[in-house]
């Protein structure tokens, strides 16, 4: 059984604690439909609680009790059917979702591992006989240990590999490994969804500033001629590409806002994205004015002279 | 620094199309004193248009050299780098499409130079005030450029051209869409520009009306120039 | 049919714009005859190319009658609706800037109207050639038109605006940027033109030389329009 | 046990043959590197078997013979190490692979199932014990059905749904929702992206030919002044984004064929897919000159006189 994995590592020098965790994708019946949700089993006591407590308290049995996040919309004491047993809130969180933008609930490392069984027993076999995938729970087993202190983590995760064969990760590293692997999958797909978006409307841009500059093609020969420098010019594009880039920006902004609570998944906008997003903008601008910017060098100030 | 505004030497230019070379400027020699004001000659076609663009740094020409104010700016190439800086700073263009910035008003397209030059706003706005005035158009100064008649807006580039203070004109019929009063009003501003200011002039016309107010002819006919006095020269 | 080709009565045209309203043409009244060709006299900003795109069916008037071919096309309103189509079949225009389709070579912006029209090719293409013979562009048939000089591009756009057999020509000063001796040989070709074929000419020109060549003078002076026999017209 | 499942659907009237399959993704170790493939799990003898066999044989005995895909490089009587087994080449198959496009492999049901076993048993654990989501085993057990003539089959699909609570396909439908399960959710994916990268390249022909058009206003206008119709105006423009659409469509499909084999997966590139991203071509490139026929349309013959 491979909860063993854990005492073996408890045994490590400089492990003071170890506990298991799970992580599966599960549904929970919200008053308005059935929610796609993380649940987090964790060993009461041990590592891996719920932060952010806004009301109630912390797991505190082994069996039944559920901390949900606000989000779901639970009040404490409400009850939930999960499996084949009723579990009661005893705990709200606040912005406890995975990176991939799903609430989480906590659960006992017990009653998840139940859970784990009856959906690979029950649910997941009618599924299958149906021809159809089971989709709806996918399982995430790990073992997070505590280092003591006077002894480095990065040593002891070394020990670890080398010995257990047996990946380790160090405190720092665990929480975002943990829910960098939920995601793994969906954040490679996004991050391709990104760089396709990016590379598009940075072509957008070219194209709008391309077409502006296309269309002011005779002025722009007209200021050559009298003698206007090329950094003058150069200047007038960038300027223009940037206060389109900007107005992007905000537009872009103030609709993601509008529209991030009608997502499927709760989508976490931070503001470091914000942020991001911005220097992305600046820069896909000024890439943006690049063809602009060429064609306006190239004009011939001759052109302005003939019909 | 002598008292030469332009020298021509030897030019030459040769449009070079797909299936044919066309000899346009074969050849021609010709200086211009400061304060000169000339008058170029020659039918549709015989290069007038090609000789402005070439003393404006805007057109390349095949071979020869042009002296602009003491400073040899072509010599078989360009010796002068930055021409856009010479035009900036000492040219003035009027040519026959006006080329005005249409989405400038009248006033913002005259006072474009000067204001790149680095002059003052309030000396700027004084000169451009004077020159629309004397053309007939302060009335017109915060028009934009498409609400203009034909002639109103040779008249702003005109203006245009006298903004920023050049040393030589070089004007490819700026009176063209004007009536002869209209005409001659302007021959006058330019001539006394010249004088005061000492300004060369090159200016296209076919209008031998405008003869008395030019100080030289220059001729241009089969690929060759001829300069005559204005006093003495008889048109047709 | 009577054997009037343009009558205006009482047409008036005002530009409003934001902070003011520039009456223009507060009133005029004239008959032209088929054939008769009339030269429009004015100072600038007068209102006449405005009165030469009203009558175009290009500018709509604020008020008034027009009848071009004993038809009314416009009262107080478009009463023509497909004006385009008029202009295509009826109307030749020639403007202060050439408008020549700067991608089509000289052939193909000569011919483009009646090829529209339905004309047969080695018809069209015959009398292209005849036209620009005429104006002495024949060796640019197959030139673009950017490397025309102003002069050749001015008698494209005559070409062109005589190719499709216009009832009526427009012009706004179609010898401008011609030297002399070319401005009376168009001047001649349009006179021909209008006895021979009937045809109706407006022609805007500041070049008082071309009177003779003209059946009646219409001066547009502040707003208002007078109608005089060229032969009995004293300019200035 | 699921297989239960096929004896009970045996027994329904009108069906004259059921047998259990499976599908489950797993890798294969190539020349090259480990390559994900789908393999199929069938009864040998039964309904299943690897179409299109181009050398070799169909599976002739229950255990560690494999038919593969023609794709995989692999010959016959290669050997290939699956599990804790080496299984034998005996057939080769041209052109068979999932929808979502990984090539496909036959195995026996029986060493099927003994793969799962494996995956669940020992993979996974190891995997999940690190913290990592099991992502390369993904099973999809189906039972398939072959009805006896004289039946509907759509009546025993309602007759067996009523009945075991199991949705049940007809034979038509049945290889289509097999694959079509294995990639609904990839499918949904590449929907969306269809989608996103139509609208993407309907704003860029648009762009371009707004450019183009805005290019040319006063060209357009000198037309109308001499009397063009619109008409023909609003052919030179859709003409022209038909062929610049119709260019594209030449590149784009050049360039698909062109990288389509240095793709991960295997895609495959349908004819009919051409011929309907040619209908979206030209479909796309009639929206994208609206904006520049409604510019052409608005411009002012006017324009055409003034400066
Ligand atoms: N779109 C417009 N908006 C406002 N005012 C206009 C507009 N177009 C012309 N005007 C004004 O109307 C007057 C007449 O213009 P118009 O072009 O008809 O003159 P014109 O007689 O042709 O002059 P020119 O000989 O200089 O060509 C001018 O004062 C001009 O500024
Ligand atoms: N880019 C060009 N390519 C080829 N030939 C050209 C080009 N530009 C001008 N030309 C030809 O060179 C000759 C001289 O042109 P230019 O414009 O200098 O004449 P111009 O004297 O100004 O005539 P106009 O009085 O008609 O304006 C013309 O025959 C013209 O066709
Ligand atoms: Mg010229
Ligand atoms: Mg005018």
């Amino acid at each position: 059984m491979f909860e063993d994995v854990k005492y073996q590592i408890r045994n490590v020098e400089g492990v003071s604690e170890a506990a298991a965790m799970t992580f599966q994708t599960i549904q929970i019946p919200t008053s308005l439909k059935q929610e796609r949700v993380t649940a987090v089993g964790y060993e009461i006591g041990k590592i891996g609680k719920p932060q952010n407590i806004i009301s109630g308290r912390e797991l505190a049995r082994e069996h039944y009790e559920i901390v949900v996040d606000t989000k779901l919309g639970f009040k404490l004491d409400d009850k939930i059917p999960l499996g084949r047993n009723i579990y009661t809130v005893v705990g709200i969180t606040k912005g406890a979702v995975s990176s991939s933008g799903e609430a989480l609930v906590y659960i006992s490392l017990k009653d998840a591992q139940q859970l784990q069984f009856l959906a690979s027993n029950d649910t997941i076999r009618s599924d299958r006989a149906r021809g159809i995938k089971d989709t709806t729970s996918t399982i995430v087993n790990t073992i997070v240990a505590k280092v003591s202190s006077g002894y480095s983590p990065k040593d002891i995760a070394e020990n670890i590999k080398k010995w257990k064969h047996k990946s380790a990760y160090t405190n720092e590293k665990q929480v975002e490994i943990l829910t960098k692997n939920v995601i793994e999958k969906s954040s490679k797909q996004i991050g391709l969804f990104t760089i396709i978006l990016i590379i598009v409307s940075s072509v957008i841009i070219s194209l709008i500033i391309y077409t502006m500059t296309i269309g002011k093609i005779k002025e722009i020969a007209i200021l050559k001629l009298i003698g206007m420098p090329n950094i003058e010019i150069v200047k007038m594009i960038v300027q223009q590409s940037l206060v389109l880039g900007f107005l992007a920006f905000v537009a872009g902004n103030i609709f993601a806002n509008a529209i991030k609570s009608k997502f499927p998944k709760n989508v976490q906008l931070l503001p470091e994205d914000s942020v991001g997003l911005f220097f992305v903008v600046v820069l896909v601008s000024v890439i943006g004015s690049l063809f602009g910017i060429y064609k306006a060098l190239k004009a011939n100030p001759a052109q302005a002279i003939g019909e | 620094m002598s008292s030469l505004a332009i020298k021509v030497e030897n030019l030459k230019k040769e449009y070079i199309t797909k299936d044919s070379t066309l000899q346009v400027i074969k050849g021609i020699d010709f200086e211009l004193e400061k304060g000169e004001i000339a008058m170029l000659l020659g039918p549709s076609g015989s290069g007038k248009t090609t000789l402005l663009l070439m003393l404006g740094c805007i057109l390349e020409p095949t071979s020869g050299r042009i002296t602009l104010d003491d400073e040899i700016v072509y010599e078989d190439r360009w010796i002068l780098k930055d021409t856009r800086k010479l035009r900036r700073e000492k040219l003035g263009f009027i040519f026959q499409a006006h080329n005005l910035i249409p989405f400038l008003n009248v006033q913002d397209n005259v006072t474009l130079l000067p204001q790149l030059n680095g002059i003052a706003e309030v000396e700027y706005k004084k000169k451009a005030k004077e020159i629309l005035t004397y053309l007939g158009i302060e009335d017109k100064t915060n028009y934009m450029i498409g609400s203009l008649s034909g002639g109103q807006s040779q008249r702003v580039a005109i203006a245009r051209s006298l903004a920023n203070d050049p040393r030589i004109i070089l004007a490819d019929e700026p009176t063209a869409a004007l009536d002869k009063e209209r005409a001659i009003s302007v021959m006058e501003l330019l001539r006394k520009l010249a004088k005061e200011q000492e300004v060369a002039m090159i200016v296209v016309t076919h209008d031998d009306r405008l003869l008395p107010y030019f100080d030289s002819v220059l001729k241009i006919d089969d690929g060759y120039l001829t300069k005559t006095k204005a006093s003495e020269t008889k048109l047709h």
